[in-house]
């Protein structure tokens, strides 16, 4: 085995991931110079943009930071802005909120798994070869996407960017004999699910491990989405509220997104950080597919995400039918509550399928927002991603990896964390 | 078309983004049901988002979201100047979209709004035409997939294309909506181009008017109306300025 | 107890009082089913107009399909769009039927594009005709600007064939340049074989024009008009007939000698899409033939 | 045409037994103003109690099940050497239930149009014979001005019609269906009270219009008023946006859209309804526009209602039901343009 001395890896501008970020990496004599991962995005303001705008356009306005997650970014605002003003939203309408929320999860996990990092370990380009190749595989991808964007668009009206997700519960719900027939749709598809499972048996994903600190929303009773205290696996707990304690962000020149730390240097958002905080709550039949993934808490493998993320859709594929159950013994008429406008601050903290958002707003007895704060889950794993690199690089000179095979590691290490850089730089 | 002795070309596109949400490159890989066909009227030989594929050989280019940045503009610039046709999708690429509401704050004080002391490099958002030639624009936001696929499928005929010229109304109409306007909000449908198949007042919101203005629009007449409804000047201007679609319209 | 409405029920209700005239299935199909045909021979006439010849497919909606000069089809382009276009062959010709078409628009841009062997469909024919039975033993003056060309071709080939029963025939016509001219190759046979005066004009000349040039009614100074032994056909664009028109009447043509046929946007053809309404009147079923009097008196026709 | 009496306890069984065998249309309160009011639409019903009966007059008239708002005329399937036109017009059965008399008029002047002449549309026809409709009377609402137009009451065009006298509907049965389907229930043949009823109710109603256009002479005045500062006025207000055309009942004017499938294998040629208020209704190839102004266009939909149609042997083709002036934002209605006209006289 011959000791590579020297290497440089740049790659600009990575596919396969939302938005525009570079990976930098420099070896020299054997040692590592420097491994960074630099987000490149150009920053669009929207928090000095909420500046005066009516509480009720914030959602509308805030969906526009990420089209992938932009139902999060919805369900997050409409938290913030409730919380400030103290509405109540009827039962109901949490229960749509989180079909709609369990639909993003779906399309955007997907999305992900299928389209974006299964290429690297099929070896192609894109996910176009496979439909040639893989025909069975892509047939899953897609109806499994179908059927999250279905779900979305019955719940919230439209998947990217919802439209009758309004402050105060929802403008209109969907019919019932709808919610009946996603509901058939949601069971047969979890065979595709079963499927997908089988083709990830035979894939074998990096094998690497740092220590990490995971945060996410603590669940009660069951699995987190929307709401509730904050942990990490380092034992941290701390209230919504007090989010910022939480995040800690600060600014490195080299990038445009901010970075976060908690207990460490840096720590990781996402499905893993929510599976390594909230395993017990998964149901019976997604415990039984981690079990066979080799996947269970705390796992420290960031590739291991997208196990995690597989996961994750079939235990919201379950919910959802439970939550549709509900539903349709309920009464749909009205899933909107009146409330007063009036001055307030409120936190809205949501699992999105990159981790925890953080929306934060500060409203003037007008309804108009004076002072508004997002953190990204990207944003936090940025970080996180920053301090991988490193290790990850030093380990694999260390086993005399090829300039070729190091770069394509690294491209997969970001793409594990699904990041989502626009919505980063928002 | 065969039957006319005429064969389909497939068309070979790039995908760009700039400053956006990339939520309408995403509609690219929605609609499952014709997606596979949608695809096989395409080589996409560039598209970030979804292939490592970094083809320069493109006909099409389809470009997302504005220009904030100088950096951009050069990118840009280049990509007109490979492309033998530019089409800006979405509303971002066409009017500016809520990136745009950005220019009514002087950009000093965006940046310290967001980043403090650091330095960060932003510009004046641009729309695409402000900056190169734009052949055809696919308004939007996002924009519908259905436009994206009709559009797709004319180009690859070599056929014209053709959008509506009618306001949204028509089609919420259409659904047999009950009219938002009635339940006491502001609806920008009367004065926005059709073609969404009126997905927000479907939902029940009103339209914000992110396709841009139909032809021939009465923005008086809706203003006055709004205002007889007792909804105020400046809640009826600012979603007029929304999307940045208005902004040639409304002061 | 029994409530069930009946599957299907195709024949009228007894308390709808317009029983319809046809409910056979067949006749409807005339309407709503398009005739397929093929392209058996394009000519390409100027840069943008060329000459379909279409031939019915079928020996039976081949045999049934009759129509006069003046009438129009509907145009079936599957897949891009329907489109109404003046018959401009002869009406005895029953193997085929020839089309000029102008490429401006989705549908003709589509149609130019074919290829011989192209299968397209038709409806029709529709809309009124020129009366040709009344203009005989009168003298004839056929005026066309531009594409007029088009829908007065069917009335020269009738006069063509009919030569005897007409007094003298002139043709007029005019475009804006020489290239714009149609079926230039059949000009010579028009004046020499069937004895009909043709004067051509061009607004614009070029180099290898060594005719006239200056408006079309520039040409009525050149031939001697009996204003009570005629009738006219006028088509061309709205201002051309216009001025036109009030020129023969002027001359002292009566106003109900002279025909015109008028353009609007027409989407059925039948009296029912309204989009060729001109004042209260169908351009479609009422027209596309006028006489002067009646487009005088139509609101909005000018 | 038959008259029994049925009781609204009878009655109500005999609405179940249609809307148990066949799909069932009838009113229903979708959403309220803000000021309050309700706003009614036909919507598919699963029992009598689905409905509200005593609804005013709906948002959207019937017309669309009868000319759908888009509809597949024919499709299109492609092979190398040419193609197969596939036409369809069969519709599934259904009944409608609660019909307003202006809105069953309105269906009969559509008849005169599609049915009637040189071109009859079998697609029309197919989801007119296939529809069983219940008409049924209402108070009039005060902007309503059926009276004026002489459509306040019906006499044909319906299988059924019910006008309220009390405890029980007074039925007038004008298809043989509606008499079979009635031997289900207990129906009796009118006593003299009865009749007695019906005519004081009749009067009752035909009292109780608060609005009154005056149409007797407007062909004429529509013609002499073309050239009108009038239409200026109101088209200046008109947002062009085709609402009056969408709700209308008897609006029937359309475009052609040809569609390719994404799969480039197949295409369908649709029928959308339109309206005469939309900027490119008149416009031809080459961009020319026939009505160019707002005023234009807007004054051709009041020709068309007021002056009539060849099609329609010139009669208006109003019926005054004011949905297009409760729906229009801009609240042009008809009364008022047309009084404006008159006082220009
Ligand atoms: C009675 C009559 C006879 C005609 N005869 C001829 C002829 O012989 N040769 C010829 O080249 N043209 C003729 N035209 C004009 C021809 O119909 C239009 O050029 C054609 O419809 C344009 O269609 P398009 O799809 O290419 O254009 P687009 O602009 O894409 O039109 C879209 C649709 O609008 C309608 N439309 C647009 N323009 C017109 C128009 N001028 N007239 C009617 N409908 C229109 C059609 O339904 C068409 O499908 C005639 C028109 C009429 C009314
Ligand atoms: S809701 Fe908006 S789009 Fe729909 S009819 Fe009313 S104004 Fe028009
Ligand atoms: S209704 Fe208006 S805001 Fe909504 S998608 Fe359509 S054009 Fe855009
Ligand atoms: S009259 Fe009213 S409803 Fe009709 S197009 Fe004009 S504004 Fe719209």
């Amino acid at each position: 085995m011959i000791q590579k001395t020297n290497m440089k890896i740049n790659v600009h501008h990575l596919t396969r991931v939302e938005g525009h970020g570079n990976i930098n990496v420099t070896v020299r004599d054997g040692k590592l110079v420097d491994a960074r991962w630099e987000v490149v995005e150009t920053p669009r303001f929207f928090e000095a943009i909420l500046r005066g705008k009516p509480h009720d356009l914030a959602p509308t306005l805030t969906s526009r930071i990420c089209g992938i997650c932009s139902i999060g970014h919805t369900l997050a605002s409409l938290r913030a802005v409730e919380r400030a003003m103290d509405v109540e939203v009827p039962k109901n309408a949490q229960l749509l909120r989180l079909l709609a929320k369990h639909g993003e999860t779906i399309q955007s996990h997907v999305l992900h798994v299928f389209f974006l990092a299964a290429p690297d370990l099929l070896n192609v380009d894109s996910v176009i070869p496979l439909i040639q190749s893989h025909p069975a595989v892509v047939g899953v991808a897609v109806r499994l996407k179908g059927l999250g964007n279905d779900l979305c668009d019955l719940a919230a009206g439209r998947t990217t960017h919802p439209v009758s997700l309004v402050v105060g519960g929802l403008s209109k719900a969907p019919k019932k004999k709808e919610l009946q027939a996603m509901r058939q749709r949601l069971q047969e598809r979890l065979a595709d699910v079963a499927t997908a499972v089988e083709v990830f048996k035979g894939l074998a994903l990096p094998d690497f491990v740092r220590e990490t600190e995971f945060v996410a929303l603590k669940g009660e009773s069951s699995y987190p989405w929307i709401g509730g205290d904050l942990v990490s696996t380092d034992g941290v707990v701390k209230s919504e509220d007090d989010y910022l304690a939480m995040t800690n962000e600060y600014k490195e020149d080299f990038t445009t997104s901010k970075f976060t730390k908690l207990s460490r240097e840096s720590f990781a958002a996402g499905a893993l950080a929510r599976f390594n905080n909230n395993y017990e709550f998964l149901c019976k039949e997604a415990k039984e597919t981690a079990e066979m993934l080799g996947l269970a808490p705390v796992n420290h493998n960031p590739y291991m995400n997208n196990v995690a993320q597989l996961i994750e859709i079939q235990h919201v594929m379950v919910e959802s039918v439970e939550i549709i159950d509900e539903l349709l013994a309920a009464d749909l008429d009205d899933v909107c509550a009146e409330y007063e406008v009036k001055a307030g601050q409120g936190v809205g903290a949501v699992e999105v399928p990159r981790g925890i958002l953080y929306h934060d707003y500060t409203i003037d007895d007008q309804g108009s927002i004076t002072k508004a704060n997002c953190i990204i889950p990207t944003t936090q794993n940025n970080a996180n991603i920053h301090h991988d690199l490193p290790e990850l690089v030093t380990q694999q000179i260390e086993l005399g990896k090829s300039d070729e095979e190091v770069t394509k590691l690294c491209e997969m290490l970001v793409r594990a964390y699904d990041p989502c850089i626009s919505c980063s730089v928002h | 078309m065969k039957y006319l002795g005429i064969d389909p070309q497939k068309v070979r596109v790039g995908v760009f983004d700039f400053t956006g949400c990339e939520g309408c490159e995403l509609q690219l890989a929605n609609k499952e049901d014709s997606l596979l066909d949608f695809l096989s009227l395409l080589e996409v030989v560039n598209f970030r988002e979804v292939s490592s594929d970094r083809g320069d050989d493109y006909d099409v280019a389809l470009i997302e979201g504005n220009i904030s940045r100088a950096d951009e503009i050069d990118r840009l610039k280049d990509i007109r100047a490979k492309a033998k046709v530019l089409v800006a999708i979405g509303s971002c690429a066409c009017f500016g979209g809520v990136n745009q509401q950005k220019n009514r704050f002087e950009l000093d004080d965006v940046v310290k709004e967001v980043y403090g002391d650091h330095k960060v490099e932003t510009d004046k958002v641009k729309r695409i035409a402000d900056v190169v030639k734009v052949d055809l624009e696919i308004p939007g936001c996002p924009v519908s997939k259905e436009e994206v696929e009709r559009i797709v499928v004319n180009v690859v005929l070599g056929a014209e294309i053709k959008i509506p010229k009618y306001p949204v109304c028509v089609e919420c109409k259409q659904k047999v909506n009950t009219c938002v306007v009635d339940l006491g909000q502001i609806c920008l449908g009367p004065v926005t181009r059709a073609g969404c198949d009126a997905v927000c007042p479907s939902g029940k919101v009103g339209c914000l008017g992110c396709r841009g203005p139909a032809e021939d629009a009465n923005f008086e007449s809706l203003k006055q109306i709004l205002m007889d409804k007792g909804h105020s000047d400046s809640a009826i201007v600012e979603r007029l300025r929304f999307y940045g679609a208005f902004n040639g319209t409304v002061g | 107890m029994d409530y069930r409405l009946p599957k299907q029920d195709i024949n009228t209700e007894p308390f709808m009082r317009q029983s319809p005239r046809y409910n056979r299935k067949d006749v409807f199909m005339r309407t709503d089913k398009a005739y397929k045909c093929e392209i058996t021979n394009i000519v390409e006439l100027t840069p943008t107009e060329k000459l379909f010849h279409l031939k019915i497919l079928s020996d039976q909606e081949r045999r049934i399909f009759e129509f006069r000069p003046g009438q129009f089809v509907m145009l079936e382009v599957p897949g891009f769009g329907e489109v109404p276009i003046s018959l401009s062959s002869s009406s005895n010709n029953s193997e085929y039927v020839e089309l000029c078409v102008r490429k401006s628009g989705r549908t003709t841009n589509m149609l130019h594009r074919a290829k011989t062997g192209a299968k397209l469909g038709i409806r029709g024919p529709f809309g009124t005709s020129f009366p040709m039975e009344k203009m005989a033993g009168h003298n004839i003056l056929l005026v066309a600007g531009g594409l007029g060309l088009a829908p007065l071709r069917a009335p020269i080939n009738w006069v063509s064939e009919y030569r005897d029963e007409y007094k003298d025939v002139h043709i007029l016509y005019g475009t804006k340049d020489p290239d714009q001219m149609l079926f230039t190759y059949q000009y010579e046979e028009w004046q020499k074989v069937d004895h009909i005066k043709l004067l051509t004009i061009v607004e614009k000349a070029n180099k290898d024009w060594n005719g006239r040039t200056g408006m079309i009614t520039d040409l009525f100074k050149d031939i001697d008009i009996k204003p009570d032994d005629t009738f006219a056909i006028v088509c061309g664009p709205p201002v051309m007939f216009k001025f036109v028109c009030d020129h023969l009447d002027g001359l002292g043509i009566p106003m109900n000698r002279m025909f015109v046929s008028l353009e609007r946007r027409m989407h059925c053809g039948m009296g029912k899409c309204c989009r060729c309404m001109v004042g209260s009147t169908f351009t479609c079923v009422d027209g596309p033939v006028f006489d002067y009097w009646s487009v005088l008196n139509l609101k909005e026709a000018i | 045409m038959i008259h029994k009496v049925i009781t609204k306890n009878e009655f109500k069984k005999f609405v179940d037994g249609l809307i148990e065998e066949n799909q069932t249309f009838g009113p229903k309160q979708v959403d309220k103003r803000a000021d309050g009011s309700g706003i009614y639409q036909f919507k598919e019903v699963n029992s009598y109690d689905d409905m509200d009966l005593d609804y005013t007059v709906t948002y959207s008239s019937v017309k669309n099940f009868f000319l759908p708002f888009r509809e597949e005329l024919s499709s299109f399937d492609f092979s190398d050497k040419g193609w197969d036109q596939t036409v369809e017009y069969r519709v599934n059965p259904r009944v409608i239930i609660g019909v307003r008399p202006c809105d069953i008029n309105a269906l009969n002047i559509l008849d005169k149009i599609l049915i009637g002449g040189a071109y009859p549309s079998p697609y029309y026809m197919a989801r007119r014979t296939n529809t069983f409709l219940v008409g049924m009377d209402h108070e009039p609402l005060d902007d309503c001005f059926c009276e004026s137009l002489g459509h306040d009451t019906v006499h044909r065009g319906f299988n059924l019609f019910c006008t309220d006298i009390g405890d029980k509907y007074y039925l007038t049965i004008s298809s043989s269906k509606a008499f079979g389907f009635l031997k289900n229930v207990k129906v009796a043949d009118p006593v003299n009270g009865d009749s007695v009823k019906f005519h004081e109710r009749r009067k009752y109603l035909r009292d109780s219009f608060k609005t009154k256009v005056e149409v007797a002479g407007l062909p004429s005045v529509l013609d002499i008023e073309f050239k009108s500062p009038v239409w200026k006025k109101w088209g200046d207000k008109c947002l062009n946006c085709g609402t009056c055309a969408m709700v209308c009942p008897t609006c029937y004017c359309y475009g052609i859209e040809e569609t390719i499938d994404v799969n480039l294998k197949s295409s369908r040629k649709e029928r959308v309804q339109y309206s005469c208020n939309l900027v490119d209704f008149a416009e031809v190839a080459g961009g020319h526009n026939f009505r160019p102004l707002k005023e234009d266009r807007l004054k051709y939909r009041f020709y068309h209602h007021y002056r009539g149609f060849a099609q329609n042997a010139d009669d208006p083709i109003c019926v005054g039901c004011n949905r297009c002036g409760r729906a229009c934002l801009a609240r042009i209605n008809p009364k008022d343009v047309i009084s404006d006209l008159q006082m220009e006289d």
